[in-house]
């Protein structure tokens, strides 16, 4: 009865993506769906450029995000998040094939990554003093880059890096260290939202208890990390 | 459904050729060219309220009354001053926040002002969709070339030869008369090469209908492009951007290449008559 | 004068100084080729061989035909996709895709192709009789043109060109709307967006972006007036230059 | 017999200059006038007082009785008392301009039809019956459907002063109907204006043609520097011209 | 003696039209050879023709005992077999033209000394003075900073002249060079012009002025119809002109 928008990316495979139909698919729009049927709502996704995923949450064109977004301090300022939704993993770095790049002392490098995500904010902090850091609009610009080899690694979130490098051909590879950052992925929603958020947190535990939530990570993510062992 | 195309056709383009087709007419290409649409419409309502603006704005710079001549020239001077791209962003957004400010005013109590943190409540918050989007991409498209258009109709009105118009009011027609039924509709003649500018300049802006919150040709062409490497989402490929984009390129430029002939058959149509003998 | 200081209007002019100069940079790096470039344009397109003149035509058609929006696109991703097999092996990738580099490429591609068309026009229009006079004193091709066509070309089209320098300056905005931010390299609109999705505050952040795109467009015209009455000095009459609108991207 | 129209003590002033000086005139029906003088007399200027093209700044208007009211603004400016009335006699005086100032955009039927259906109201299909005997009275009836760019000057004149008649007026002003033709076209139209001046119409006509005010009109009446320097019937002021100026105008005008 | 400039049956089509039919001439140095005709007969042509402003499609020209080489290119257009040969021609013969078109971004200075010192190489200082003194002959070195905008006609006409002298040309070639000129102005220019033949230049005029054609030139040609009807020294051609043609002409035409 009552109507839950959710607004999305549609860029980030495999937690929201445009499919092959034109259509949005993914993690988080089958569990967004699963969500809305426990909680009795209708469901409708909304994508949005990843720049303005907040400023057009509180200004009230959509009613939650799911859009891959980390749990942070920073963001918690302005929104709220639910219960998180998909266990902490540590984000990687992606580079192409044979590239050797030495962690422990990082100089002169490009450094791709998403403009406003936690991953950006990290490698400001850890890495822009001596190399260059290229902000994307879009996760899959930063990808294109680093085929093109216009950077040389990538730092993103780890399942959307392995989708990328299984999906490469063996062009790409992981590399270097994985980068434990953020809080594990929930959905934000504006802070006087109060009942929103106990609903939404209500059927998440119920999803997590019943282990419906890991078959659905199970699906997208192969490798987990899962809620129950 | 490419089932359905003659024998002779799936034969002639073999294999490779009914995978690009298929490739072609998938879910996500359909998309890309069914968004066409809201580059037409962007195009033509901003035309249609470009002109309408145009001509208030040129009215204004005519006007007796000394601040809405004022209003009418800082209108037209402002496109100038100002990159249009930045009118473009700044119009639907200062619109939904007034129109939400109005509806907070009306709707909200302070305190739950307070509580969502300076923003509109809940009540008052304004729900886009893209039609909205598109209504407010419109809208602001006609602000800003009607800053343009406001200009060419000035000169326009201004190039209607007086004795046109004296002879009118000779003939006892009350002054609006003599401005609609003959400065107005002779001014055409005069202002088209400059609309015909104003357009083509409209329909380029339109490409940026998708900073606009609007999943146009463009904002398709980017997805459509993008390097996708899980099979489950499709078609697994590297990035094939430049390809869309020089699409794109083309598109524009034939619309382009149509309009230019377009207005070379309204400026026929309209000077007739009016061309000189010889 | 303390609170005046401290005023958020105050602090968005300081903070949206540095990106301003990145608009300027795009201008003043865009402009001196693409007035070069121009001159050859307009002179392949006035010529007498269709050899010469089709491709001018065409590259001046396409250019002011299509957006200046998708040819930043375009140029970035195809420069993009020679990244791997050229600019890469030649060592020219740390230059070929910086917007720093792309972005001034592409102004200058696309006011080329307007300024072009200023040109020949004001081509067509240089006084017959000078050129004949240059002619008849045995002047080649070459000191005919530096004698007799160029002078007054420049003249002629220096008030279009002026406006075109303006709204070139404009169409800066774009170069950061289709590509990658590097460190925080961020131009006026960039910088404005940001802080708009801060706090929200349109008026605040884009007025003050807009005060600087309006007292830069008023000193480029301050300066390209100067120049034109330099260009005019010989001229009996006293010139002005206006600002008007014209055909632009 | 009352004057058709009446117009006394006209005064006009452009900025500083003082253009006309105080002007009367009275034309009864059937009068034919003409006004003579030379470049920068004020004949036009006068002319366009009449019907309040020019907005006198002194002198009074009055066709057929009626007064037209006039005031003076709080800015100093002579306008309208009403608007309307304005109008009105506009619509009853037609007037024939020098460069013709045939409506562009309308073809030559609708040029006379236009006046008559918008401002007098005039059922269309009886505007358009009228429209075409009015051409076909000047004897361009043929050329309905033609646009006036289309047509020579003489044609487009005489399409002028069928669009005049269309309005049934009192009188008909001209403004050198003929001055901005080629020679060989200007007989077509003193043809016409001859013809109507025989059936009676009240004209006043400001003309360098001294051969036709000779002729045609009953009056005569000479300009010079914004005031009446002699008036009277033609074949006085012609050959016996008693002031030095018109002597010396005559003079340097050949009248054929 | 052999002659400065020989032409020979010079041609010349406009598309289909053929306005100079087989035209020659020979100038020997200090002859002044007046060109006269009415309007469209081919002077202009003809004179552009000489220089090779314009291409003649058939015929020969020689300055100083050197061939200019013509070619025809695959296109049937005539052109030259080397451009450097037609500058060299051209630096040699100077003109003067009806509208002046003296460069006007330069100043009077720069305008006479530029042809010097970018075609012939002079060196700057010694073109200058060169300059000085022709602006002088001329009368006009006192406005020798001033733009061309800013001098008269006759004077403007004036450096055009001493433009043409400063490159030391073996002949001067004149296309009505006072038919732009305010009548009082004329004489100015017709001065400096009679001067200059006194001084023994070679030149050819172009020209409407009979009395400069009849006082000043040792040979007079009458152009028709792009061929030459009549030709000799001037008193025979003004006095016994023998064709039908010439002495239409020159009824119509008021020797001053
Ligand atoms: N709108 C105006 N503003 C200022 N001065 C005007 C205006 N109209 C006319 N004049 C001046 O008024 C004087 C009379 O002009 P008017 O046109 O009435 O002369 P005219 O007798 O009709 O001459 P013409 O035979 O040349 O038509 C002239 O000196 C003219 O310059
Ligand atoms: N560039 C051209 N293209 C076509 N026709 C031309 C051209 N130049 C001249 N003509 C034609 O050639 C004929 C001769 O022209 P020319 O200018 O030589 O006459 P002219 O004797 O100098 O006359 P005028 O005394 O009027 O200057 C004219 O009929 C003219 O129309
Ligand atoms: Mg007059
Ligand atoms: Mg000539």
């Amino acid at each position: 009865e009552d109507k839950l928008r959710i607004g999305t990316e549609g860029a980030y495979a495999p937690y929201n993506f445009m499919n092959d139909q034109g259509k949005l698919a993914g993690f988080e729009i089958d569990l967004g769906n699963e969500l809305c049927k426990r909680t009795q709502m209708t469901c409708e996704f909304v994508v949005n450029e990843w720049d303005s995923i907040i400023p057009n949450l509180l200004a009230g064109n959509y009613d939650a995000i799911m859009a891959g977004m980390s749990i942070t301090d920073e963001r918690k300022k302005s929104i709220t998040f639910s219960e998180e939704y998909k266990p902490v993993d540590p984000s990687l770095y992606a580079a192409k094939k044979d590239t050797q790049l030495d962690f422990d002392k990082l100089e002169g490098k490009n450094i791709g990554v998403q403009g406003a995500t936690i991953q950006a904010t990290f490698v400001q902090d850890k890495w822009a003093a001596k190399n260059t850091i290229k902000a994307y609009e879009k996760p899959d610009q930063s990808l294109a880059d680093l085929m093109a080899g216009t950077v040389d690694a990538v730092l993103a979130d780890g399942e959307f890096i392995r989708t990328a490098v299984e999906g490469s051909n063996g062009e790409l590879v992981v590399i270097g260290p994985s980068e434990m950052i953020g809080g594990g992925i929930g959905i934000g929603m504006r802070p006087d939202d109060a009942k929103l958020h106990e609903k939404l947190n209500a059927a998440l535990a119920e999803m997590k208890k019943d282990g419906s939530l890991d078959e659905l990570i199970k699906t997208y993510f192969k490798v987990g990390p899962f809620y129950k062992k | 459904m490419l089932e359905m195309l003659p024998t002779w056709l799936i034969d002639w383009l073999g294999p490779d050729g009914m995978a690009n087709l298929a490739y072609l007419t998938n879910g996500k290409h359909l998309a890309w060219y069914a968004s066409v649409r809201y580059t037409l419409i962007a195009a033509v309502c901003g035309a249609g309220l470009a002109v309408i603006f145009g001509l208030l704005g040129a009215g204004a710079k005519l006007s007796k009354f000394a601040p809405l001549r004022w209003l009418g020239d800082i209108y037209t001077t402002m496109v100038r001053g100002v990159p249009d791209v930045l009118f473009l962003l700044f119009f639907p957004l200062a619109f939904e926040q007034g129109i939400e400010y109005i509806m907070a005013k009306m709707y909200c109590s302070p305190d739950a002002v307070a509580a969502a943190g300076g923003v509109a409540c809940k009540e008052a918050q304004w729900f886009l969709t893209t039609t909205e989007y598109l209504v407010m991409a419109c809208f602001s498209l006609g602000i800003v070339y009607g800053a343009f258009a406001a200009n060419v109709i000035y000169g326009a009105l201004k190039a209607v030869p007086k004795g046109q118009l004296e002879a009118a009011q000779a003939f006892g027609f009350n002054e609006r008369e003599v401005f609609w039924r003959f400065q107005v509709r002779q001014m055409w003649v005069y202002a088209l090469p400059g609309l015909s500018n104003v357009w083509l300049l409209l329909l380029k802006a339109t490409s940026l209908l998708s900073l606009l919150q609007i999943t146009d040709i463009v904002a398709w062409a980017d997805r459509l492009g993008a390097p996708n490497y899980l099979p489950m989402a499709g078609l697994v490929h590297p990035d094939w951007r430049w390809k869309y984009y020089l699409v794109l390129f083309i598109f524009y430029i034939l619309l382009t290449f149509i309009s230019e002939r377009f207005f070379g058959f309204l400026q026929a149509r309209a000077s007739r008559g009016m061309a000189r003998a010889n | 004068m303390d609170t005046l200081l401290n005023s958020p209007f105050i602090a968005d002019l300081v903070i949206l100084f540095k990106p301003a100069l990145y608009n300027i940079y795009f201008l003043v790096a865009a402009v001196p080729l693409g007035f070069v470039f121009a001159v050859v344009l307009a002179l392949a397109k006035n010529s007498q061989s269709k050899l010469i003149a089709l491709p001018a035509r065409t590259y001046i058609y396409a250019f002011r035909g299509s957006p200046l929006f998708i040819q930043f696109f375009m140029f970035y991703s195809i420069s993009l996709a020679l990244n791997p097999s050229v600019w890469k092996p030649l060592g020219l990738d740390w230059l070929m895709l910086s917007p720093l580099f792309i972005g001034p490429f592409v102004l200058m591609l696309n006011t080329a192709a307007y300024s072009a068309e200023i040109f020949s026009g004001a081509l067509q229009s240089v006084p017959k009789g000078e050129i004949e006079a240059a002619r008849a004193t045995g002047m080649s091709k070459k000191q005919e043109f530096r004698t007799a066509i160029w002078p007054n070309m420049l003249r002629l089209a220096w008030p279009a060109y002026s406006n075109e320098v303006v709204f070139l300056f404009h169409s800066t905005t774009l170069v950061y709307f289709t590509m990658p931010v590097i460190n925080q390299q961020q131009d006026l609109m960039n910088k404005a967006g940001e802080l708009f999705e801060k706090d929200y505050n349109l008026f605040l952040h884009f007025s003050a972006a807009a005060l600087y795109f309006l007292v830069i467009s008023i000193v480029i015209f301050y300066i390209c007036n100067l120049i034109y009455k330099r260009l005019t000095r010989h001229l009996n009459v006293d010139v002005k230059l206006k600002i008007k609108p014209n055909y632009t991207r | 017999m009352a004057a058709v129209l009446d117009v006394q003590n006209i005064h006009k002033r452009f900025g500083s200059l003082e253009v006309l000086h105080g002007i009367s005139l009275q034309a009864e029906a059937g009068d034919v006038i003409s006004l003579i003088g030379s470049s920068g007399s004020g004949k036009s200027t006068f002319l366009r007082c009449i019907n309040l093209l020019e907005m006198p700044d002194e002198g009074e208007i009055q066709l057929a009785g009626e007064m037209i009211k006039l005031k003076t603004n709080h800015k100093g400016r002579r306008t309208a008392v009403d608007p309307k009335q304005v109008q009105h006699l506009r619509s009853r005086v037609g007037m024939v301009f020098q460069q013709f100032n045939l409506w562009a955009h309308l073809n030559i039927l609708e040029n006379v039809m236009e006046a008559p259906v918008r401002v007098q109201g005039v059922d269309k299909a009886e505007a358009r019956e009228l429209a075409l005997d009015y051409l076909n009275k000047v004897g361009i009836a043929h050329k309905a459907d033609t646009y006036p760019a289309f047509l020579s000057g003489g044609q487009q004149q005489r399409v002028a002063i069928a669009r005049a008649l269309a309005m049934r007026p009192d009188a008909i002003l001209f403004d050198e109907p003929t001055s901005a033709l080629d020679p060989e076209l200007v007989g077509e139209v003193l043809n016409v204006m001859r013809k109507l001046a025989e059936e009676g119409m009240t004209m006043l006509v400001v003309t360098h043609e001294m051969g036709f005010a000779r002729d045609v009109s009953n009056k005569v009446i000479f300009l010079h520097q914004g005031l009446i320097e002699e008036q009277g019937p033609p074949s006085e002021v012609f050959s016996q011209p008693k002031s030095e100026r018109l002597k010396q105008f005559l003079s340097n005008t050949s009248i054929k």
